[in-house]
């Protein structure tokens, strides 16, 4: 039990100790030693976790088929490997052997970058993410609000994905989706805050550990209201269905991806996946208490409660058409934002009169 | 430990670039941008005094961070004034080209 | 500061290169065979570049509404960073943090009252 | 020089060389928007001068409020008014020699009021409770001017509203 437990945090450390006795004998001057073990160590981690967010992606990409043609009565891919699991590697592949298209009219540099400052914040979130006990690759002290603060670049990305392409569809739709994720922006940082409030603290680790005996969101009414509304407007965030109006092929073909092919698109969609995992690895954090539970190690807790999420998720997509951009606006400026307001004023008049955790 | 003057420099190359900015371009969106440059290098002085820089008091060590998050504020607030009057001049003028926009110079 | 922000760096270039892996791996085994109607900016089951010439400009103009969300979007945003300080702090400040924060917070809703009232969290 | 020492430094300087290059594509670029996304590139530069000189918060605070809301309303406005700046006339106005050299002179005067005045410097200082001292700051010694962001920002925003409004 705690061998598994500690699993990773073991290797992590028998790797650390293997390079510290490989380097203090090279006759380098111990802080450059240290400084160069630190930095590959830093690497090692980086492209792990990366590695692992792009198992997680292929693994969502068949589930995200596999519920859709169950909740269509259908049996979904089936032909590729076992259970048709080996699809997304295919799609992968062919991602890898298409054509890469650019339009003479498009601004090419601009293009070209697009996809890169999209993917970037996805990558740098998962810097913060405490996949297990002791198992966040940094726990810096303003965790929270570097979460907010690079998913608000992802936007850049959206924009000149959009004015890149040189495109009418990709124009509105790069522009929709700028004023989608800024909208849902609001109710979904507003909502941190009761649980700031809560866990007097911002790191991760810290709110993580405070839900040991009580999962926020059973601290009632506020938890509650908080993971509903940061749930909602995280999916309208990473533009899941129903909140995919930047892309709605009826009316504007693929929204800002419309002029992407070959690997490019395959970045967009890959820091779509990325970005749906991120989000829900954040509310498993916030609300769900994170690692915590019992018997089994902590980063499977940690897994199952993601995917629990992810799944709800595409529940929710199968489910419900699409919103229309006014009814989508008006949910995020009218609906969301006052409670989330008041659920902040509610936080702070309740934690005057009670203690919590 | 990296000189103050390290980053008094930068932020004086940094404001001279904005201050160019603001004077040679012809589009006021351009103009705005090299206003937020300059904002932005007397944010890196106020920073920087903040952290090499003894405080008046003691209780004012937060001095300069504080005043650089209002500095953000207020820049936040003269770009909403500032395009939103753009915008409005681009839609009875036709024109954001601030040598177009003389009505008031005579 | 280098202590806990070094990995930050690391990831910081990691995610430029992670992308540019890719990238370069399916420049090299793609193909390249461009030619004029693939390379044509999209239409709809038109030919682009039969349109004429004004219309071949894709700019459009775009309403004002979106710039009013924007500025929304941005007094809502800094509020939002004045709100998390005051949070973690809250549990050792007084009773007078909360009523000082009810009227921050106050003083916004009205913003966001008049712009409902005026119809601006419309989309029309 | 000890390692970290040398590592700072590496940081700081290809830090203010992004936040530099991209200050000068800003101002000189003709296109509108890539000038724009040059202002960006500035902004996430001096958003990592700031993580160098240990102000987490302010870091934080220009990544959020300039890349995430200013830059957005910028690149609005731009596509809001671009009409008729596809032309080809020059985006530099007549007067551009005279306000580099204004430009040039100003640093010189920087420069020099730099190098030659005698700081009166301290220890560098670190705070290690950084947010809660902000929060408690702010409700406390700074609570006037808290309060006067607030009305600003209402200020700033329905007059905003009014002018931008058809």
């Amino acid at each position: 039990m705690d061998i598994l437990n500690n699993l990773f945090t073991n290797i992590y450390n028998a790797i650390n100790a293997f390079l510290n006795g490989l380097l203090g004998g090279a006759g380098l001057r111990p802080d450059a030693a240290s400084a160069i073990v630190a930095a590959i160590m830093g690497l090692i981690v980086g492209t792990v976790v990366l590695l692992f967010g792009v198992g997680v992606v292929l693994t969502l990409i068949w589930l995200e088929r596999k519920v859709a043609a169950r909740v269509q009565d259908r049996v979904g891919p089936n032909r590729v490997g076992p259970f048709g699991m080996l699809q997304p590697v295919a799609d992968t592949i062919k991602m890898f052997i298409k054509e890469d298209i650019v339009p003479t009219n498009a601004d090419g540099l601009v293009h070209l970058l697009a996809p890169v400052i999209a993917l970037a914040p996805a990558v740098l979130a998962f810097v913060v993410v405490p996949f297990g006990q002791g198992m966040q690759p940094a726990d810096l002290n303003i965790v929270v609000l570097w979460v907010v603060s690079v998913s608000s670049i992802g936007t850049v990305g959206l924009f000149m994905a959009g004015y890149g392409s040189n495109n009418k569809f990709a124009l509105l739709g790069g522009m929709r989706a700028v004023a989608q994720a800024i909208s849902y922006e609001i109710p979904q940082v507003l909502t941190i805050v009761p649980i700031i409030l809560l866990a007097g603290s911002m790191s991760l680790v810290q709110i993580v550990q405070k839900q040991s005996t009580l999962w926020y969101v059973f601290v009632l009414p506020v938890g509650l209201i908080g993971f509903v509304v940061y749930y909602i407007s995280a999916l309208a965030e990473v533009n899941r269905t129903p909140f995919d109006q930047p892309e709605g092929e009826s009316e504007i073909v693929a929204g800002h991806h419309t002029e992407y092919s070959g690997m490019k698109f395959g970045l967009f969609y890959l820091a779509e996946y990325f970005n749906f995992f991120i989000v829900c690895t954040i509310a498993t954090t916030l609300f769900l208490g994170g690692w915590q539970g019992p018997f089994l190690p902590s980063w499977l807790w940690f897994l199952i409660k993601t995917y629990a999420l992810i799944l709800l998720g595409m529940w929710i997509r199968m489910t419900l058409p699409r919103f229309r951009v006014d009814q989508l606006m008006k949910f995020a400026w009218q609906v969301l934002v006052p409670i989330s307001l008041i659920n902040i004023v509610l936080t702070g008049i309740l934690l005057m009169f009670f203690k919590v955790g | 430990m990296i000189p103050l003057q390290f980053y008094l420099i930068v932020a004086a190359i940094l404001f001279c670039l904005g201050l160019f900015g603001a004077l040679a371009r012809r589009n006021a969106v351009a103009i705005l941008m090299g206003i937020e440059l300059m904002l932005n290098a007397v944010n890196i002085n106020l920073v920087a005094f903040w952290r090499y820089v003894k405080p008046a008091a003691p209780t004012m060590d937060l001095a300069g961070q504080i005043f650089a998050l209002f500095v953000v504020t207020l820049a936040a607030a003269e770009a909403a004034i500032g395009l939103a009057l753009i915008i409005a001049i681009y839609r009875s003028r036709d024109t954001v080209n601030v040598e177009d926009v003389d009505l008031m110079k005579w | 500061m280098l202590d806990r922000y070094g990995i930050v760096a690391i990831f910081a270039l990691l995610a430029v290169i992670f992308p540019a892996i890719p990238l370069l791996l399916s420049l090299v085994i793609r193909p390249k065979k461009p030619n004029q109607s693939k390379k044509a900016t999209y239409e709809c089951g038109l030919e682009f570049e039969d349109f004429p010439e004004e219309a071949q400009n894709v700019w459009v103009q775009f309403r004002v509404q979106y710039y009013l969300f924007a500025l929304i979007f941005v007094v809502f945003d800094i509020e939002v960073v004045y709100l998390y300080p005051w949070a973690v702090a809250y549990n050792t400040l007084g009773p007078f943090a909360l009523v000082e924060m009810i009227v921050f917070l106050g003083i916004l809703i009205l913003a966001l009252a008049y712009a409902w009232r005026n119809g601006l969290l419309e989309w029309t | 020089m000890l390692t970290s020492q040398f590592l700072t430094y590496v940081a700081f300087f290809v830090l203010s060389a992004i936040a530099l290059i991209g200050a000068f594509l800003a101002v000189t670029l003709r296109n509108l928007v890539r000038a724009a996304l040059g202002l960006i590139l500035s902004f996430m530069g001096v958003a990592g001068i700031y993580f160098v000189l240990e102000a987490e918060f302010v870091a934080i605070v220009q990544v959020i409020i300039y890349i995430g809301a200013i830059s957005v309303l910028i690149l609005f406005a731009i596509m809001l008014t671009r009409g008729l700046m596809t032309s080809a006339a020059s985006t530099q106005n007549s007067q551009w020699i005279g306000a580099a050299f204004v430009g040039m002179l100003m640093f010189a005067v920087l420069f020099f009021v730099a190098i030659t005045t005698n700081w009166p410097l301290a220890q560098p200082h670190t705070i290690s409770d950084l947010i809660p001292r902000l929060g408690a700051d702010l409700v406390t010694t700074y609570l006037l001017p808290f309060e006067a962001v607030s009305l600003l920002l209402l200020a700033a925003l329905i007059g905003a509203i009014v002018i931008a409004r058809e």
